[in-house]
Parts: structure tokens; sequence; C-alpha cells
């Protein structure tokens, strides 16, 4: 608990108190949960996704202009929130917040697009009680909507920490675990992007 | 370790836009194989699945640090590693070994029509 | 909802159930109040962040769901004595074993384990606490909270009586209707939270909050056990939480994962529950075997025999339990080369835990073994557990599991392993370290009655299974004919359980008696020790476990410390400034917040489920901006602490 | 020490003697036809090593146990005794022969089990189609066009394939007499081969819980001599009424029933390995 008396100034800030280097090797482990979390999903997706009954192909009404929409913003989203954790690592407390701001605004656009995304398969006839494929689409999909939503706040919440604080060994910490989030949200993407989009295209398409 | 992370955060981060400019890449070029060409359906898969692993593995390594926090704080960077490489075995044995279970044997849905016959096997699909 | 369909009502258990809860309840709220305590209560339990309390506290809560499992046990056996009896009904009867199975697993023998692990992990590795003793009172209450949801299904709502497996669509809303199976998925969901954060607090421990000196081929083998169980916790109950979220999404919001309607699997239900419930059955038994290593060694007054070997079993036997799962259904007609497949690996999986045997026994080899109460637990647990583990080979042989399965064979199967395992490890841990926590001993002569009633029970018990299991007697009946001939053995059987009974009503006698009667330990090593947890000077170690910490310099260090004359008592010189985290009651009221929010999901009451996550999140952000971090204990505080004159 | 623990001992063996006695009547161990002997083959080749096992590890337990306890004379205490590559490569080894010794017979019977018994290959099978429904069992003979509910008539000496599926919960077809079980489950089909030696009458049920009825989901099994097979089949399609849409969705409903014989069958209104939700469907319209 107590903050390590060195302050190597080659160490980033996050990694120079106990409490810091301590929670971010947690958040890993928690990482490590989430990829056993996302892999349920994802199998049960793979499983059910022939399971379509009545309602329409998953692949069917899938489009490649709103998801490559969606997928640059969250892509451009981790980058951005990699510089925001570059300029902290400069001390550049000005620099910090514009990048993450820049990030939370992306991410508010992906989630705009992944909620219309929604309004218009369920306006087509899907929905998540159609078929176990939606079933399976809609709770995949969601869940990671869902952790991108709970990110935005989390990030919102830290950034008032630091604004009241400034940069200490605790404030960075927090910052570079939820940069961890974040960019762990963007690797769930690529996957969905590649199992559930262009897989699903795929096999409608040929 | 630490010495190299330090110089890295002057001037302009490139391990950042390396990593930025890689993923649209290989997002562009999944899309572009995966809808564009004229392969079998199991080469697209493998492809596009190996181009995500490949864009995860930049993530991690380019944006996350992954093997950050090692030799200076007592090696957690090890442990981060080793953590990540077990999920990835477990992601694979959920994902692959519930396919492969669900899908083989009797236990496959039967096809209404008598001769559409589907397997699936360790992961790549059939739907022609 | 009428008032009659909310509670359960028509029947006298049930009733003999709400009585006796509310006098239990009114008797501590009348206990508290008389003596004062709802101060002591507060600050010293329900806010605590020490892992020694907490371990406690889950300790207790085991022994009270043990209690409950039990007495589900024995009823059930009283309903099974002889053919056609008419004690339970069949609705009864499913409702009994389904919480009987669940609350035994989830809420018994992995709090048990959990709460041996919070109580010794660190003071073995020489740390003064956990590495977030916050998030460990989180993890506490909230496995609590879920066990109490699960709990009170039997008076209000009625129990979930689908099989602690739960199979869809049996468990769907059309072949289960009501709250009972609602119950079952939020109760275990809930619960599970905890599970996990209890994961990742401790691995961080055993990782980063070593003693100087302690590498990580130092470590007793307790704490591997745990950091391997972790490690399993991590990935597998990600999965169990994801597979009761689907399944509340079918119940709830009329999605279609497992159902019959909407082209839903069921078959996906029983995959991910054993993707998760194989791994489960390591989470429970690997901290068994490390708390057997421990005493094996201690009351052989050796060290362990191959220690490396028995480290990599367990890693191995960890990465392997996710390998495995098919076995729980070879039945499902998955073919031949998904039951090969699985067969082999289920057989190989048996090589380490033979290895592991073997090694046991090697270690009393050339030993001074002493017949201590927690030493005749583990040497019960290899000559029973080996049983278990043999029949499980058997289990494991697909072409001959289809006979096996879903019979009494299995439920003797997994009876010889998990309590020949899990229980007896619970017992011997709970006597061996009962010292460190109490500070007295328990009775040994009683504690050695404790021992063979309890075993002599359990093998009266569950070795007639086998034979009931080959003659065909199907698990989960209410009741059989006369003609099947059965009769015998199930009387033989009951008479085993109630002795079961009996041993676990001398047990509770023992902590009684022993409360009153044992002398009070001088020392901090009750059992001439290998290990750290006994190098503490007082008996019970002090809030901060340990006033200077020791530098290690090999495995079983406190023992060749003394071995050597190497101990010195502590001086002034030694002592600095400790820093200590504060107590917190935001934990308790989190958990609290999720029982609201579960409670309303049971019953679909949609506005109580979201006052009750706005209150979680609440707590979450409260915590997040709580920049307190902790306070110091002085060097006069821990002078008087330890007694040190000089 | 012995002396102390001697009734314990005795009481272990008066039980164990008691219980083997009993052993040979045992369902499993008792087969009456190819497929349960195959299993029966395995049980008994697996115990001996188990038994093997046992042994070895007892007799090491109380050997050590013995020379080691803690008493006056104590000899051979070796407190830093570490271990010995030579004994835990044995322990290793040892364990994996006998692991390699049992996959292959297992993963052989497992690979028999899913055709027609050996000796029986060339002997076209009965297919008897089994539809589980809470709680009773629906057995389809599609070649002879009849339907029984609860008993399944079949020839001695024939292969019967098996084919499973269900109307609702996931059962389990199990006939202990003639072989292992198999899941029934609505949504799909599950094949399974079973085969009578002898004419006799055996108990089938449900294994697998499904809920307040399940005690007694069972059902007989008669093997007939293949004549009088032929004969009850024509009596059957002669004497038995015509099973209607109505009297099939009465079966649908949750609940027990007596055994029933009908001259047609119920594939052509549904296919429950097709259609998984037709029972719930029904019991909803019927309840209206």
């Amino acid at each position: 608990m107590a903050q390590s008396k060195v302050r190597d100034l080659n160490t980033p800030m996050e990694y120079q108190s106990e409490t810091g280097r301590l929670n971010i090797l947690g958040f890993w482990l928690f990482l490590g949960a989430e990829i056993a979390l996302f892999s349920t999903l994802f199998a049960t997706y793979m499983v059910l996704m022939d399971r379509t009954a009545d309602g329409p192909a998953l692949g069917e009404l899938f489009e490649v202009k709103g998801l490559l929409i969606q997928t640059f913003l969250l892509l451009t989203s981790s980058f951005t929130c990699g510089l925001a954790i570059h300029e902290m690592r400069r001390y550049n407390v000005k620099g910090l917040f514009f990048w993450m701001i820049t990030t939370i605004l992306l991410g508010l656009g992906f989630l705009g697009f992944e909620i219309y995304e929604f309004f218009v398969y369920i306006h087509e006839g899907a929905n998540i009680g159609t078929s176990a494929a939606w079933s399976a689409f809609f709770v995949l999909v969601g869940t990671h909507g869902l952790h991108v939503t709970l990110g935005i706040g989390w990030i919102i919440l830290i950034l008032i920490q630091v604004a009241k604080r400034g940069l200490t060994p605790q404030t960075t910490a927090k910052v570079f675990i939820s940069s961890l989030y974040w960019h762990f949200l963007d690797v769930v993407w690529i996957f969905l992007f590649t199992a559930v989009y262009l897989m699903g295209m795929v096999m409608q398409h040929g | 370790m630490a010495n190299h992370a330090a110089a890295q955060h002057k001037g302009i981060p490139w391990k950042h836009v390396v990593g930025f400019v890689l993923s649209i890449v290989l997002t562009l070029f999944a899309i572009w194989f995966a809808l564009e060409t004229d392969l079998s359906t199991n080469i697209k898969l493998l492809v596009i699945f190996g181009l995500a692993i490949i864009q995860a593995a930049l993530q991690l390594l380019m944006f996350m640090h992954l093997t950050e926090n090692s030799r200076t704080q007592g090696f957690s960077g090890r442990i981060q590693i080793g953590n990540i490489l077990f999920g990835f075995f477990v992601a694979i044995v959920i994902v692959v070994g519930s396919v492969w279970v669900l899908s083989s044997g009797h236990a496959e849905k039967k096809p209404t029509n008598g001769e559409h016959e589907m397997k699936m096997d360790s992961g790549s699909m059939n739907h022609d | 909802m009428k008032w009659d369909e909310f509670f359960v009502t028509g029947d006298p258990l049930i009733y003999g159930a709400d009585v006796s809860i509310a006098i239990t309840m009114l008797g501590i709220v009348f206990f508290l109040t008389y003596f004062k305590k709802w101060k002591w209560l507060w600050t010293e339990w329900l806010t605590t962040v020490d892992h020694k309390k907490i371990g406690i506290m889950y300790i207790i809560s085991a022994i009270l769901m043990l209690f409950r499992g039990g007495v589900d046990a024995l009823l059930m056996r009283t309903q099974l004595a002889v053919p056609e009896m008419e004690f339970l009904d069949s609705q009864k009867y499913n409702e009994i074993f389904t919480t009987h199975g669940t609350i035994m697993i989830i809420f018994m023998a992995m709090p048990f384990l959990i709460g041996l692990i919070n109580v010794v992990v660190p003071l073995q590795i020489g740390a003064r606490d956990v590495a977030y003793p916050y998030l460990n009172a989180v993890s506490f209450w909230t496995f609590f909270i879920g066990a109490m949801l699960f709990n009170i299904s039997f008076v209000i709502g009625g129990s979930p009586s689908a099989g602690w497996t739960s199979y869809m669509p049996l468990a769907s809303n059309e072949l289960s209707p009501g709250p009972g199976q609602n119950y079952y998925l939020l109760g275990l969901q809930i619960s599970g939270i905890g599970t996990l954060l209890t994961g990742i607090n401790f691995m961080v421990t055993i990782f980063k909050m070593r003693a100087p000196g302690m590498t990580l081929f130092r470590m007793p083998m307790f704490t591997w056990s745990a950091l391997v169980t972790m490690a399993i916790i991590i990935f597998a109950f990600p999965i169990l939480t994801v597979a009761l979220a689907l399944m509340t999404f079918d119940r709830l919001f009329g999605s279609h994962f497992f159902t019959l309607q909407g082209e839903g699997m069921d078959m996906l239900w029983a995959n991910l529950f054993w993707l998760w419930g194989h791994p489960e059955v390591y989470i429970v038994i690997l901290p068994a075997f490390g708390i057997f290593s421990e005493i094996i060694a201690t009351f052989s007054k050796k060290t362990l025999f191959g220690y490396k070997a028995m480290v990599w079993s367990m890693v191995l036997i960890a990465a392997y339990s996710f390998l495995v799962w098919v076995h729980h259904f070879f039945t499902m007609g998955s073919g031949a080369l998904v039951n090969s497949f699985f067969s082999v690996t289920t057989m190989l999986i048996g090589v380490p835990t033979g290895v592991k045997i073997f090694n046991w026994l090697f270690t009393m080899r050339k030993g001074q073994i002493e017949f201590s109460t927690p030493m005749l637990w583990s040497l019960g647990f290899i000559v029973n557990f080996v049983i278990g583990g043999v029949t499980g080979v058997m289990l494991a042989m697909a072409a001959a599991n289809y006979q096996y399965h879903n019979t009494y064979f299995l439920v003797a199967h997994f009876h010889y392993v998990l309590i020949a395992g899990t229980v007896f490890a619970c017992f011997a841990g709970l006597v061996y370290w009962y010292p460190k926590m109490f500070g007295h001993k328990l009775n040994e002569r009683i504690g050695k009655w404790v021992f063979w009633l309890f075993t002599i029970g359990f093998n009266i018990c569950f070795f007639p299974q086998y034979f009931l299991g080959l003659d065909g007697m199907p698990r989960r009946i209410y009741t059989y004919s006369e003609e099947s001939g059965w009769g015998p053995l199930n009387m033989i059987s009951t008479v085993g359980g109630f002795m079961m009974g009996i041993a676990f009503l001398v047990l509770v006698y023992n902590i009684y008696y022993s409360f009153r009667y044992e002398p009070r330990e001088k020392t901090g090593d009750a059992w001439n020790g290998r290990t750290l947890e006994w190098s503490t000077p007082s008996a019970m170690p002090p809030f901060y476990n340990f006033a200077k910490i020791p530098v290690v310099k090999g495995l079983d260090h406190f023992w060749n410390e003394k071995q050597n004359k190497e101990i010195k008592p502590l001086t002034t010189q030694d002592l600095q400034k400790i820093h200590m985290p504060n107590n917190s009651g935001v934990p308790f009221v989190m958990a609290s917040f999720f029982f609201v929010s579960g409670f309303g999901l049971v019953f679909e009451w949609y506005w109580m489920a979201i006052i009750g996550l706005i209150g979680v999140l609440a707590t979450l952000v409260i915590r997040s901006f709580d920049y307190n971090n902790g306070y110091y204990v002085s060097v006069e505080e821990i002078k008087e602490t330890e007694n040190i004159t000089k | 020490m012995y002396k102390r623990y001697k009734p314990f001992v005795f009481l272990g063996m008066l039980l164990t003697v008691f219980l083997l006695s009993g052993c040979s009547d045992l369902l499993v161990l008792d087969p009456k036809g190819p497929v349960a002997q195959q299993q029966k083959d395995l049980i008994m080749y697996s115990i001996i090593f188990m038994i093997g096992i046992i042994m070895v590890v007892y007799v090491l337990f109380g050997f050590i146990v013995y020379k080691y306890r803690d008493h006056k004379g104590h000899k051979g205490y070796d407190p830093e005794n570490k271990g010995s590559h030579l004994i835990e490569a044995i322990c290793l080894i040892i364990p994996l022969i006998i692991v390699v010794a049992l996959s292959i017979p297992t993963v052989k019977t497992i690979y028999s089990l899913e055709e027609a018994p050996k000796g029986s290959e060339n002997k076209k099978p009965l297919v008897i189609q089994a539809t589980s429904v809470d709680w009773k069992w629906i057995f389809t003979y599609p070649e002879q066009n009849i339907e029984t509910v609860n008993y399944i008539n079949i020839p001695e000496d024939r292969p019967i394939l098996f084919k499973l599926t269900s109307a609702d919960s996931m059962n389990s077809f199990w006939v202990p007499s003639l072989g292992g079980q198999k899941y029934a489950m609505a949504g799909m089909q599950t094949e399974l081969y079973l085969q009578a030696d002898d004419p006799g009458v055996f108990d089938g049920r449900n294994s697998n819980f499904n809920g307040e009825g399940f005690t007694d989901q069972t059902f007989k099994v008669a093997a007939l001599t293949s004549e009088s097979f032929d004969k009850w089949a024509k009596e059957t399609q002669q004497e038995a009424p015509k099973l209607t849409k109505k009297q099939y969705d009465q079966l649908m409903l949750q609940g027990h029933t007596k055994e029933m014989t009908f001259s047609s069958t119920h594939l052509k209104w549904v296919k429950h390995e097709n259609d998984a939700d037709y029972a719930i469907k029904v019991r909803e319209r019927l309840s209206k």
C-alpha cells in the first residue's frame, strides 16, 4: 500500500506506487477473465449462428458501410487513447485531456452507430426474441456495447479526478488502467468485426 | 526496459502511429479479402481470423504495453504475458471445443432436406 | 402477486423453517442488543478488511451452509430409506436435491476453502494483508448475499427444482415456471462476482506480496495450490457468468439460447455449464490437496517428497481441467471421435493426480508420523480418495460410462471425491489452523470421535451406492418399488448418512467444548509447524500479522530456523511504523444493493432491480473518488501489542 | 495399533463379502444382449486394474504408516528426504501405461457401439423411433406403421436401431440389461443400437432428470422370437385403433399414461427432430 520511496524518473508515474503496480497487474488478470467471458459469448454465437428459425439470416442485414464507420471510429479511439497515455507520460495534462476527450467522443460516435444499427435490425424484424441466432448476436454485440458505455462513464469519472488532483502516481495508474480497458474493447471489436460481421457476410454471399 | 520506455515518451509516438496505420490496413485488407475475392469459404475464414489475431497482437504490444511492467517492477510483465497466453488457450478451447462438440456426431441438427448434410470440424465450416 | 404466492405455504417443513428462521433472527437481535454488541458487530466484522476476519466469516458461513445442505441430504436419505416411502413428494424431493447440490458446491465447499485461503495464505507468504483488502471484503459480502438470496427461496417464492446442473429446457419458463429457477440464476450470479474478485485478488497477492526471499519455488504447497486455483477461477468463472446470464435472458427477456422455441439449443447449456463445471471441480479439490500436503509434512515432521513434481502436477491439472468437460455428457451423442478424445484426456488427468498420491505416501516414508486429528483426516483422505479416483477413471471410459451415467454409481463417485477430498480437507484445515484463528485447539479426543464417526458413516453411506448404480438405480428418483431390490442397500446408505449427521453435531459440540475448556495457546506454533503462519509470537496474529516481515531463505523456512536455533526475539530496533488499510462499510452496502437488485429480478419487479443496480453503481463511484489510503500503526502501538520490553 | 482398529477391519471385510455376493445379480453386470455384454466386458477389465491400483496404494499406505509411526524404537527418520528421481519416474510411467492399457479397449468399444453389434452386421436392423414426452415414451415403428406408448416389443437376435428424440425436456433412453444409454433431445436425433439375445422382458426408463414425473417415466421392453414379433406386428396393424391427431396432442401434455397401441404413427403430423417446439405450442393451444 505504501508508496515507493524511490521515484525513478525513468519509470512512468503509474508504476511508481506500490498500489499502482498492484492495480495494473490485477487489471491485466481481470482482462484474462474478460477474454474467457467474451470467448464464451463468441462460442455461443458460433454455435447458434445458423439457427435463424423463421427470422432473417444474420448476414442478410449486415452492411459494409456502417460496419466500416464503426470500425474506424473504434480503431481511431484506441489510437487517440494511446496518444493520451503518451502525453500523460510526458506529464502533459492538457494533451492527456485533449486526447482522452477525443477518445470519449469517438466512443460515443461508435455507440450511436451501434444503437442505430440495432434499431434498423429491430425494424427489419430481427430482435432478441426472433431466433437463437439473433439472441446470440444481440447479446454478444450488446455486451461489447455495454462495456463501451461503462468505459466512457468510467473514463469521465477518472478525468474529473485528474482535474481535481493533477497527475499523481494514483491518478496516473487509474488513467492507465482505463486505457488498458479501452484498448481491450478494441481487441474484442476486432473479433466481433471478423467473427460476426465478416463471417456473416461471407456465409451469406459465399 | 524502463529506459527504453522513457525514451519513447519524447517526440512523435511512432509505436502508436505504426500500430494505428497497420490496424487500418489490416482491417481494409480483411474486408477486401472476405468480400471481393473468389476463394473458398474455408480459406477466407482462415485468413480473416489470422488477420484478426495479428491485429489483436498489435493492440496488445503497440498500444497496451503488454510486456511493460517488467524487470524494475518485479517481473509483472511475464505474468501479464503468461496470463494473456493462457487466456488465448482458454479462448480457443471454449470456441473451437464448443463448436466441435456441438456439431459432430449424431448431435448435429438434422437438416430438413435429406442430402443437405452440414458438418463443422475444429472451427472450420462448410456451408455450401 | 398474492401473499400466499409470495410465501411458500402448505408444508409443515416450510412452516418449521419459517418459525426457526424467525426465532433465530429474533435471538440474534436480542443477543446483540442485550450485550450491546451492535457497534462491535459493525466495526469488528461487517466493515472489516482484515483477511483473517474475512476468512473466519467465510468459514462460519460455510459451516452454516454445510448444516443446511446436510439437512437436505438427510431428508433425501430418509425419503429413500425404504421403498415407496411417503415422506416427501416428488416436487419437494426435487427441490431438496437441487438446493443440496448447489449449496454444497457453491456455498459450502468453495467458501470454506476460500475462507481457509484467506486466513492462511497471507500469513504463509509473510504478508501483512492481501493485495486488495477492500476488494476482499466485497468478495465476501457478494458471496454471502448471493448465498442468502439463494437460501430464502425455501420460504419466499419456492426453491429451484431443476437440479444443480439446471439442464435446459427443463429449467425454462415453460417447464419450470415461477421464481425458483430465477433464485438459482441470481444467487449464483451474485456470488460468482465475489469468487472472481477473490481469484484476481489472491493471484496478485501471491505473485506480489511475498516476503523477501520467498521465490515461487520456496512457497508452501498450500499457497501454490491457492495460486493455481485462482488461475482456474479467473478463467472458468466468466464462463458461468455468461451461461447464467444467457439463461436469465431466456427466462426474463424472451431470448432463445437454450429454449425449445426459436431453434435454441439445449445442449449448449450443458456444454457451457460443464465448461465451467469441470474446472470448478478442480477449484474445490486443488486447495484440498494443498491442505493435505501441509498437514502430512507437518505431522510426518518431514519435508515434502517431490515438491517440484507436486507443483508441476498441479499446474498441469489446472491447464488440463479445461480439456475434459465433455465427460459429463458422453451420452449426448457427439460421436465416437469426440467421446474417444475426451475419454483419453480425462484418464490422463488421473496421472498427475496419481503422482500426488504417491508423493504424499513417500512424504510419510522416513518420517515420524503423529496421529493428530488433522493427520487422521489426511490419512483418511488418501484411503478413501483413491476409491473415488479409480471409479473416476472407470467413468472416464466413455463406452462403459453409457451404463454408469445418471446412476448412483456416479453419485457414489463424486461423493467419494468431494467428501473424501474437499470435505475432509475442510475439516482437516479447520482443526489444523483453528489455533491460528481462535487461539486454542479443538479437543483432540472429541476430534478423533468426529473423524471415525464421519469416515465410517461416509463409507457406509456411499459405498453401497456404487452397487445400487450397477444395479440400475438412477439418481434423482424420489422413490422406488419393492421389486427393484434396491431397498436393503438404500437402508444401509441412510444409516451411514445419519452417522455423518451425528459426526457433524459432535464437531459443533467440540467447538463449544473447546471454547470452554481447552487450554489457550501460549505461542504461535501450536503443532510444531514448518511454514511462516506458525512463526508469529502470539497464538493469534495481530491485525498487521508480522511486526517484522520475515526474510525467507528456503522451503520450510520456519522449520529450518527452529532446527538451527536461529529465532531471535523481536527488539525495538526491528520495528518500523506499519501501513494498514482502513475499514469500510461500503462493501456491505454494495452487497445489500446487489441483494435488492437480485431479489427484484427474481420476481421480475424491474423497478426494484434498477434501484438496486443504481445503488451498486453509486457505491462504485463513491469508491472511485475515495483517496483515503489507510493509516500508520505507530511503533509504540506495535511494541505494546507484541509485549516488547527492550 | 492393529488391535484397536480390529473391529473396523472386521466390519469392513464383512461388508465387502456381503456386497460382492450380490454382484452377479447386478443389472449392469448381468447383460442380456451383445451391447451390454461388450460394456460389461470393458467394466470387468477396468475393475481388475482398479483393484490392482487400490491394492498397491493400500499396501504401501499400510506399510509406511505402520513402520514410520511415531513410537518407541522408531528408526529411519530422515527429515530432509526430498525425493528420488527414480521413484518419481516410476510413479509417472506406470500410471501412463495403465492409461494406455485402458484407452485402447475404450476407444475400440466406443467405435463398435456406434454400429450394429458384431455378428449381426448382415441382419437388417429394425428401426424404432423413440420419442420422450414429459413423462412418457412414444415408440414408432415406421416400417410396420405401428405406434406404442410406454412399451416396446422387439425381435430377439436382431439389431434394433433406436432413433431418439424428444418433444420437450432432455431425456436419456436406458435399458440397462440391453446396453448403455443415450440422450433424447428435442430438435435433433441421436441413434442407439441395442440387441437382445433371448426372449425376455426388460425394464427401460428415462434416466435423465426432467421434473416432477421423472421417477415413473419407465417402459417395458419385451424381446420376442421373430415369429411372435411378426405375429404381433400383423395383429396390431389389423386390430389396433388408428392414432388420431387429437389423441396425439393429448399425449403431448405433461403427465403419465398407461400402455397404448396404435396402427398408425404420428410422423405425418410432426417430426420432433425438426420441430422442437411442437409440444409447447400444443400445450399453449390446449390450455386456452
